[in-house]
C-alpha cells in the first residue's frame, strides 16, 4: 500500500476524485466522472511524482445501472496500482472521453469496450466493433444480455430473450467520416 | 437493386430491431458471387464505412491493391486475418481483423463460479495457459485475501517458468516456420513434448493444466516430475543452444530480421506494449521485477533487455529469457520448501466479500491481467481478462507500412501473437 | 553473424546432417506405447476394482463440477423403458442441443420428457370421478386408465397425483412394477399376407374377423389399443395356411377355421392359438427372400 | 429359312453366354478383336512394312528424336518419384522424425501413392480464371522443364540429341519455365497466384543473367557449347573435372541454379508462408501435378547439368584400378547361352540354399518358404553379378551408374538445404542476384578468358 501516492493524488486530484482514495492490497483506487477523465489522466501520466507510464487495461463495467469505465496503470514511482474508475455513464447511451490521446494503444481496448458494452469514447477515430461482425446488435457484456443457455438464470424450461437488441450506440458521425466510397466503385 | 441499395444503407439508431429483408455478411455467398448483380467479387468490406479510418484504408488509390492475409492462411498464428494494402510488394496500410475466434470467455467466467473460472480462462492462451490461470488465481486471491504457502508459490514458479520455455522454444519454431525454414519447428516441438509430458505428469494435463487453485496448487511435486524435470535440466541448456544455432548464425535469418519491425520506446509505452517485445525496445518492464508478485523477489535473474527494438531484438529477448527461465527453475529446485500446498480453512464454494481486485502476472508475451469485481455471490460480477497479444497485435498497423509482404511474416511472428488470447 | 560469410548457413547444415544421423523422436503410436505419466488425466474412463465391478457410484459429482459440461451421466432405467437424465435437465448436455434450437426458433423434441406429453384429460376426470378421486385401489385405478387410453400416459398419472394427492413415485412405482400396465402406447402390427396363396388359404377371412375384433379396418388407423393392421405384400408360394405376422412374428396355424378363435385372442393382449414357431418362420424368411 | 437360323445361332450365343461366368465371358468377347487385330498387323506388316522400315532407315535422327522424347517423357516420372521420397524421408530425418513408412518397404511407395491422390483429385478451375492460358500453363510449365533433358548426357552414346548448342537450348528451355509460371500466375485470377508470377518472372529473370555467365566460362575452356563434348573434355580423372578448374563459376551456378529451380532458400514463387502457394495456389488435380512435377524434375536436370558441366558428367572419378575386359565373350551371341546359364544358377542356387535353410534354420522353413528364400537371395546375388559385370562389360552402363549417383548426390543437397535454410526475402533475392552474383561471373568469365589466352599461348 502506497501511502505517499494517496497522499499525491489527494493534493494534485482532489477536487475531482469523487469520494475517497480507497486502498487495499497493492491497489489504489479512485473514482471520477467521465469529463474529468483527460484531465486526470495527463495528471497522473505527467505529474513528476507519479509517472503512470503503462497503461495496463481498460475495461467496460456493467453494474447494473450505469456503466464504468475502469483503467489500471502502473508507473515506476509507485508500487501500486492505480485504478481509475470512471462512473456513472448513462445505460442508455453512454460516452466517455477518449484516451487515444496519451496511450494511441488504447484505440483498441476501446474498440473492445465499445463491442461488448456499447461504451462510446469521443475521440477515437476508429471505433467499430472488434470481435463481434460488424451488422451485430446487441452488446454481450452487459448484464441484461443473457447468456442463451445460462442453467444459472434460465432454470426450468422457459425460453428467454436470447439476444435483447440494442439501439446500436454509434458515434455521431463526424463530418470528416463522410468519406465514404459510392457504391459504383 | 434493392439489395444493394440496402446494403449500402447507414444503420441509423432508428433500427432497433434487425432490419426485416436480408442482411449482408460475408457468409452470403450472394454477397461474393453474384454475375447478375453485374459485380463479380464484392469488395471488401461489404458494409460501408463506419468510421473515418474504415473509410481512409478501404479507399484505396491507383496501384493499391488488397490482400487479405487470413482468416485461413499458412503463416497466421491462429485465426488472424490482416487486410494489407499493397503497393507492389510493399505493405502501404493494414487493417487487422478480430474476431474469428471469439468465445465470449468474459461471459461464461462471469457464469461459472470461481473454481470453474480456472478452467475457463485455460483455452485463452492455449500455448501457456498456467500464466492465464495465474493470473485469475492472483486476483482471486487478492478478493478473498487467502495466503498462499511458500511451497505452493515455489512449485508456481517452477511449473510457469518450464511453460515459459516451452512458449519461447515454440516461438523459435514458429518464427523459422515463417520465415520458410522446415526444421526448427519440429526440434522445437520435440522440446515442447519434453516440457509438457514433464508438466503431465505434475498437473495431469499436457496443455490446459487446471492446476492452479485459490490458495495454492492442484497437486505436489511427484517422483515423476522430478525425475523427468531433473533428466531434461541435466541438457536444457545445451539443447536450446543447438537449436537456436540453426537460426541464431544463420546469415539468411538474422538479415531478414535485422531492422526489420523498428519499435521505439515511446511508441511501444504508448501502444501498450508489454514482455519480451517491450523489452526488446529499451524498457526493462518486467513485472517480475518492477511489480513483484509470487516469491519472484526471492528467486535471482536478470531482465534481458535490448536497444535496437527490431524483429531480431525480439527474437534475442526470448532466447536469452530461456536462460534466464532455466536459472530459475534451477533455484526454485535448489529453495523448495517444504509444508502444504493449500492454504487452510478455504470453503469448497468461494464466496468472496464484495469489491475488486486487479492481479497481473509477466507471461511469455507479456502482462497477463485480470481484473476481477465480486459481489458477494459464488460467480464473479465482473472477470475481465487483458491479453498481452491483444496490444502487441495493435503495433502491427504501426509497424508494417513500408515493409515488404514477406516482412509481414517475420513482424507479426516476431510479436508473437496467440489468437485464443486476442479473440478472447 | 561471422567474419567469414556463409559461416553460419554451414554450421547450420552441420546441424541438420548430424541430425540426419541421430536417433529419431518420433514415437509410433499404434505400435509403440507412449510414456504417459501416471497422474495424466486424458483418459476418460470408469475405473474398476480388482474384482470387476465399477467404481463409480454415481454420485453426479464429476457431472456437476464439469466446467465444460462434457461429463454428463445417463443411461436407460432399471426396466430398459427410458433413457434417463439425472439431475436437472438443464443442467446437462441437452441443454445444449435445446439451446441451439431454440435460438434458431424451431420447436426442441425432449426424448427424455416425451412420455410427458399432455393427454386428452377427459376420459381420465371420468374414471376419476366414477372411483371419487379415491387412490386406495391404486392397481385397479391404474387398470380403469389403461382401459381407457390403452396406456398409461404419464401426463395422465401427473394429473392423478395432483387430483387424488398419491404420490406420483407410488404412481409411477405402481405402473412400472406389473407387467401388463404400459407406460407407452402398446402398439401391434398385426400383418395378414393377400398374396394369391394365401387368400386360397383364407387369408380374407382371418383379416374380417381381425377387422371385426379390433374395429378398424385392413390398412386404416390404429385401432383402441393401438394395434394396426395391414396387408403385407410378400409372396409365399404353396402356402398350406396363409402367412400371419404379429409384430412380425409368423403366427403359425392360423387359418380360415379358427380365424375367430385366433382374433378373440387378439383383443385380450395374447398373441396365440399358435405360437411363433420354426415353420413358420421359414416361410416368412422364404418370402422375403422371393419377393 | 435363312432368319430362322440366324435367330438359332443367336439364341444358341446367347445360351453359351449365359452359362460361362464373368470372366470367361470377357475372355471370350476379347477373342475376336485379338484375332482380327492380329491379321490387320500381319496383313500391314507385309503390305507396308518393308516400305516403312526403309522409311525409317531413311531418316534415322527423326527415329531417334521420337524415340527419345519418349523415353525422356517417360523417365521423368520415376525421376519425380523418386526425389519426392527423397525430399519426404531425407527432410523427415533431418527433422527426427520417421517419414513416410506405411506404404511400401520403408515408405516408399509414397511418392506413387501421392502421384495417384492427384490424379483422383478433383479438377477444377476457379470462377474468373483465362481457362485457355489456365489449362496451358501446368503444360508449358512442365514440357519446358522435360525437354532440357533432351541435351543432357546421361552415359556415352545415351543421350537424346548431342546439339551442337545443348547449352544454350538448356538455357533457352529453362527460361521458357518463367512463362508457364507467369502464365499460371495471371490467369489464375487470385492474388497470390499473381505476385507469385510475378515474382517468379522477376526472380527468373535475374537468375538466367549469372547463370548463363558462370556456364560462359566452361564454354572458353572446351570452345563448344555440346555438352556431350563438354563431358568429354572433362574425361580422365577427377583432377580434370571443371569445378577445380573454375571453382567460382561452380558455387555461382550453383546458387543461381537453385534459384532457377525455386528451391529454397529461393523459393519466393510459392512461399507458402508469404503467398500461400503463390501460382499454383488455384491449381488442383493432375494440373497441379504438372506443377509437382516439373519442379522435381527441375531439381533433377539442375543437378544433372551442374554435374555434366563440372562433376564430369558420366565420367569416374578415378581409372578402374584393376582393368578387367569381357571383351572375349561375346556377350550378344551367347546370349541364349547366358540366359540358360543364368537360369541354371539361380534354380541351382535356390535348391542348395534351400537345402542349406532346412538344415540350420531348422523346422521353423517349411519347404516353400525355404525355397522361395533361397531363390530370392540367389536371384538377389546373381543379379548384382549380372549388374557388375554389366558395369565392367558395358560402358555406357558404367556411365549412366556415375552420372545417376553425381546427380543424385546434388539432388540430396538441394533436399538438405531446404530442410536447413529459411527464405530469403525477395529485394534481398534480387540484390543478392544484381549486386554479388552478376558482378562474381563476370570476374570469373574475365579471369577464365585471360588464363586462356595466356596459357594457350
Amino acid at each position: 500500500m502506497d501511502r505517499a501516492l494517496k497522499s499525491r493524488l489527494e493534493a494534485q486530484l482532489g477536487s475531482v476524485i469523487r469520494g475517497a482514495v480507497r486502498q487495499r492490497g497493492d491497489q489504489t483506487e479512485i473514482r471520477i466522472a467521465p469529463a474529468d477523465l483527460p484531465e486526470v489522466l495527463r495528471t497522473v501520466h505527467e505529474s513528476i511524482d507519479m509517472r503512470f507510464e503503462v497503461l495496463a487495461d481498460l475495461a467496460g463495467v456493467d453494474t447494473g445501472d450505469t456503466m464504468q469505465v475502469v483503467l489500471h496503470l502502473w508507473g515506476e514511482r509507485s508500487s501500486d496500482w492505480l485504478r481509475i474508475i470512471v462512473e456513472g455513464l448513462p445505460r442508455e447511451k453512454p460516452r466517455c472521453p477518449s484516451v487515444t490521446f496519451l496511450w494511441p494503444g488504447a484505440e483498441w481496448l476501446e474498440r473492445e469496450a465499445y463491442d461488448m458494452f456499447g461504451i462510446v469514447f469521443d475521440g477515437n477515430r476508429d471505433l467499430r466493433r472488434i470481435f463481434m461482425p460488424p451488422d451485430y446488435q446487441s452488446f454481450p457484456l452487459r448484464k441484461d444480455f443473457y447468456l442463451p443457455d445460462d442453467a444459472s438464470r434460465s432454470p426450468g424450461m422457459g425460453v428467454r430473450p436470447v439476444e435483447k437488441p440494442h439501439a446500436p450506440a454509434v458515434a455521431e458521425p463526424d463530418p470528416a467520416a463522410a468519406i465514404r466510397r459510392s457504391p459504383a466503385s | 437493386m434493392p439489395r444493394r441499395a440496402d446494403r449500402t444503407r447507414q444503420p441509423g439508431p432508428a433500427e432497433a430491431l434487425p432490419a426485416a429483408g436480408p442482411r449482408p455478411s460475408l457468409d452470403d455467398p450472394r454477397v461474393m458471387l453474384d454475375r447478375q448483380a453485374g459485380a463479380l467479387f464484392e469488395e471488401i468490406p461489404p458494409y460501408p464505412a463506419r468510421t473515418e479510418r474504415e473509410a481512409e484504408f478501404y479507399t484505396p488509390t491507383e496501384g493499391e491493391l488488397f490482400l487479405n492475409i487470413g482468416p485461413h492462411h499458412p503463416a497466421t498464428h491462429g485465426v488472424m486475418r490482416l487486410v494489407v494494402k499493397l503497393s507492389g510488394e510493399r505493405v502501404v496500410d493494414v487493417d487487422p481483423v478480430l474476431g474469428y475466434l471469439h468465445r465470449g470467455v468474459e461471459k461464461i467466467c462471469e457464469n461459472s463460479d470461481y473454481y470453474h473460472v480456472i478452467d475457463q480462462v485455460d483455452p485463452l492462451e492455449y500455448v501457456s495457459s498456467l500464466f492465464q490461470e495465474w493470473a485469475a488465481v492472483l486476483a482471486f486471491e487478492k478478493l478473498m485475501e487467502v495466503e498462499v504457502p511458500q511451497r505452493a508459490e515455489y512449485i508456481r514458479v517452477l511449473s510457469a517458468e518450464l511453460l515459459r520455455v516451452q512458449s519461447h522454444t515454440l516461438y523459435m519454431g514458429f518464427l523459422a516456420l515463417d520465415l520458410g525454414g522446415l526444421t526448427p519447428i519440429l526440434y522445437s516441438f520435440i522440446e515442447r513434448d519434453e516440457i509438457v509430458e514433464m508438466l503431465a505428469a505434475l498437473t495431469g494435463a499436457r496443455m490446459l493444466f487446471n492446476y492452479f487453485r485459490v490458495g495454492g496448487v492442484n497437486g505436489d511435486l511427484n517422483h515423476e516430475f522430478m525425475s523427468r524435470l531433473g533428466d531434461w535440466m541435466s541438457r536444457a541448456g545445451k539443447q536450446a543452444e543447438a537449436n537456436a544455432a540453426l537460426l541464431n548464425e544463420n546469415e539468411i535469418f538474422v538479415r531478414r530480421m535485422r531492422g526489420v519491425g523498428v519499435l521505439d520506446r515511446a511508441t511501444a509505452l504508448g501502444y501498450g506494449v508489454t514482455g519480451g517485445n517491450l523489452r526488446a525496445s529499451g524498457v526493462p518492464f518486467d513485472l517480475r521485477r518492477v511489480h513483484p508478485y509470487s516469491v519472484y523477489p526471492q528467486l535471482d535473474f536478470n531482465v534481458p533487455t535490448r536497444q535496437e527494438g527490431d524483429s531480431l531484438a525480439r527474437y534475442l529477448i526470448r532466447v536469452d529469457e530461456i536462460r534466464e527461465s532455466i536459472r530459475i527453475i534451477d533455484q526454485c529446485l535448489h529453495q523448495m520448501p517444504d509444508g502444504p500446498i493449500m492454504a487452510p480453512r478455504l470453503p469448497r464454494l468461494l464466496r468472496p466479500k464484495p469489491g475488486r481486485a486487479w492481479g497481473a502476472v509477466e507471461g511469455p508475451r507479456g502482462m497477463l491481467g485480470v481484473y476481477a469485481v465480486s459481489d458477494g455471490t459464488d460467480q464473479p460480477f465482473r472477470f475481465r481478462i487483458h491479453d498481452p497479444s491483444f496490444l502487441n497485435l495493435e503495433v502491427v498497423p504501426h509497424l508494417l507500412p513500408g515493409n515488404l509482404l514477406a516482412d509481414t511474416m517475420a513482424i507479426v511472428a516476431s510479436l508473437d501473437p496467440v489468437m485464443g488470447g486476442i479473440d478472447k | 553473424m561471422n567474419i567469414i560469410p556463409g559461416l553460419g548457413i554451414a554450421r547450420g547444415m552441420a546441424l541438420t546432417l548430424r541430425r540426419f544421423f541421430a536417433p529419431r523422436a518420433t514415437i509410433q503410436v499404434p505400435e509403440a506405447a507412449p510414456d504417459v505419466a501416471v497422474r495424466f488425466r486424458g483418459r476418460l474412463q470408469l475405473l474398476v476394482d480388482e474384482l470387476g465391478n465399477l467404481k463409480c457410484e454415481t454420485c453426479f459429482q464429476c457431472a456437476q463440477a464439469c466446467p465444460v459440461e462434457c461429463i454428463d451421466m445417463g443411461g436407460h432405467d432399471t426396466r430398459n423403458r427410458f433413457w434417463v437424465h439425472w439431475g436437472a435437465a438443464e443442467t446437462y448436455a441437452e441443454r445444449r442441443q435445446e439451446s441451439a434450437l431454440r435460438r434458431s426458433g424451431r420447436p426442441v423434441p425432449d426424448a427424455a420428457r416425451r412420455s410427458f406429453a399432455p393427454v386428452e384429460m377427459a376420459p381420465l376426470e371420468e374414471v376419476l370421478a366414477r372411483r371419487d378421486y379415491d387412490p386406495e385401489p391404486m392397481l385397479t385405478l391404474l387398470e380403469d386408465i389403461q382401459a381407457a387410453y390403452g396406456y398409461l400416459p404419464a401426463a395422465a398419472l401427473l394429473h392423478v397425483s395432483h387430483t387424488t394427492g398419491a404420490p406420483f413415485a407410488l404412481l409411477y412405482g405402481t405402473a412400472t412394477y406389473y407387467d401388463h400396465l404400459s407406460l407407452e402406447p402398446r402398439t401391434r402390427t398385426i400383418g395378414i399376407c393377400y398374396c394369391a396363396a394365401c387368400l386360397l388359404a383364407g387369408s380374407a377371412r382371418i383379416e374380417a374377423a381381425a377387422e371385426a375384433v379390433l374395429g378398424i379396418p385392413a390398412g386404416g388407423g390404429a385401432g383402441r389399443g393401438g394395434e394396426i393392421l395391414e396387408r403385407l405384400p410378400t409372396h409365399v408360394p404353396g402356402a398350406a395356411s396363409p402367412l400371419v405376422l404379429v409384430d412380425g412374428a409368423a403366427q403359425a396355424g392360423v387359418n380360415a377355421r379358427n380365424a375367430a378363435t385366433w382374433a378373440q385372442g387378439l383383443a385380450g393382449g395374447g398373441s396365440a392359438p399358435g405360437k411363433g414357431s420354426a415353420a413358420g418362420k421359414g416361410a416368412a424368411g422364404r418370402g422375403k427372400g422371393r419377393s | 429359312m435363312r432368319a430362322r437360323a440366324a435367330t438359332l445361332v443367336r439364341s444358341s450365343w446367347i445360351q453359351l453366354l449365359d452359362r460361362l461366368s464373368i470372366t470367361e465371358r470377357l475372355v471370350l468377347l476379347l477373342i475376336p478383336p485379338a484375332i482380327g487385330g492380329a491379321v490387320v498387323t500381319i496383313l500391314a506388316a507385309a503390305l507396308v512394312g518393308p516400305a516403312f522400315v526403309d522409311f525409317l532407315a531413311a531418316n534415322l535422327p527423326l527415329v531417334r528424336f521420337f524415340v527419345a522424347v519418349v523415353a525422356i517423357l517417360l523417365l521423368t516420372v520415376p525421376t519425380a518419384f523418386v526425389i519426392i521420397y527423397m525430399e519426404l524421408k531425407v527432410i523427415a530425418r533431418m527433422n527426427l522424425r520417421v517419414g513416410p513408412n506405411r506404404i511400401g518397404p520403408w515408405g516408399s511407395g509414397m511418392s506413387v501413392v501421392h502421384g495417384l491422390k492427384v490424379l483422383i483429385k478433383e479438377d477444377f478451375a476457379p470462377t474468373g480464371a483465362d481457362l485457355p492460358v489456365y489449362t496451358l500453363a501446368p503444360v508449358v510449365t512442365f514440357l519446358a522443364s522435360a525437354m532440357t533433358l533432351l541435351v543432357i548426357p546421361f552415359a556415352p552414346g545415351l543421350f537424346g540429341q548431342d546439339l551442337n548448342i545443348g547449352l544454350l537450348f538448356f538455357f533457352a528451355m529453362g527460361g521458357l519455365t518463367v512463362l508457364g509460371l507467369l502464365m499460371a500466375g495471371w490467369a489464375s485470377f487470385n492474388k497470390y497466384s499473381l505476385l507469385g508470377g510475378l515474382r517468379s518472372a522477376a526472380q527468373m529473370v535475374s537468375y538466367e543473367i549469372p547463370l548463363t555467365l558462370s556456364a560462359v566460362g566452361i564454354i572458353l575452356l572446351t570452345g563448344t557449347m555440346s555438352l556431350n563434348q563438354t563431358v568429354l573434355a572433362q574425361s580422365g580423372s577427377a583432377l580434370d573435372w571443371f569445378v577445380f578448374k573454375q571453382p567460382l563459376a561452380f558455387l555461382i551456378f550453383f546458387i543461381a541454379a537453385t534459384a532457377e529451380a525455386n528451391r529454397t532458400p529461393f523459393d519466393m514463387t510459392e512461399a507458402d508462408s508469404e503467398i500461400v502457394a503463390g501460382f499454383a495456389t488455384e491449381y488442383s488435380g493432375m494440373r497441379f501435378g504438372f506443377f509437382f512435377f516439373a519442379e522435381y524434375v527441375n531439381v533433377f536436370i539442375v543437378s544433372a547439368l551442374t554435374v555434366t558441366l563440372f562433376f564430369g558428367g558420366w565420367t569416374a572419378p578415378f581409372d578402374w584400378p584393376w582393368p578387367v575386359s569381357l571383351d572375349p565373350i561375346d556377350a550378344w551371341a551367347a546370349g541364349p547361352a547366358w540366359i540358360a546359364l543364368g537360369l541354371g544358377a539361380a534354380i541351382l542356387g535356390a535348391d542348395v540354399l534351400a537345402v542349406v535353410i532346412r538344415l540350420f534354420g531348422g523346422r521353423a522353413w517349411s519347404i516353400p518358404a525355404a525355397f522361395g528364400l533361397g531363390f530370392l537371395v540367389s536371384g538377389a546375388a546373381l543379379t548384382a553379378l549380372l549388374l557388375g559385370a554389366c558395369f565392367i562389360a558395358f560402358d555406357w552402363f558404367a556411365g549412366i551408374v556415375w552420372f545417376m549417383a553425381k546427380a543424385y548426390a546434388f539432388v540430396f543437397v538441394f533436399v538438405w538445404l531446404r530442410a536447413t535454410l529459411p527464405r530469403v526475402r525477395i529485394d534481398q533475392l534480387m540484390g543478392f542476384a544484381w549486386k554479388w552474383l552478376l558482378p562474381a561471373a563476370l570476374l570469373n568469365l574475365f579471369i577464365t578468358a585471360a588464363a586462356v589466352i595466356l596459357l594457350d599461348r
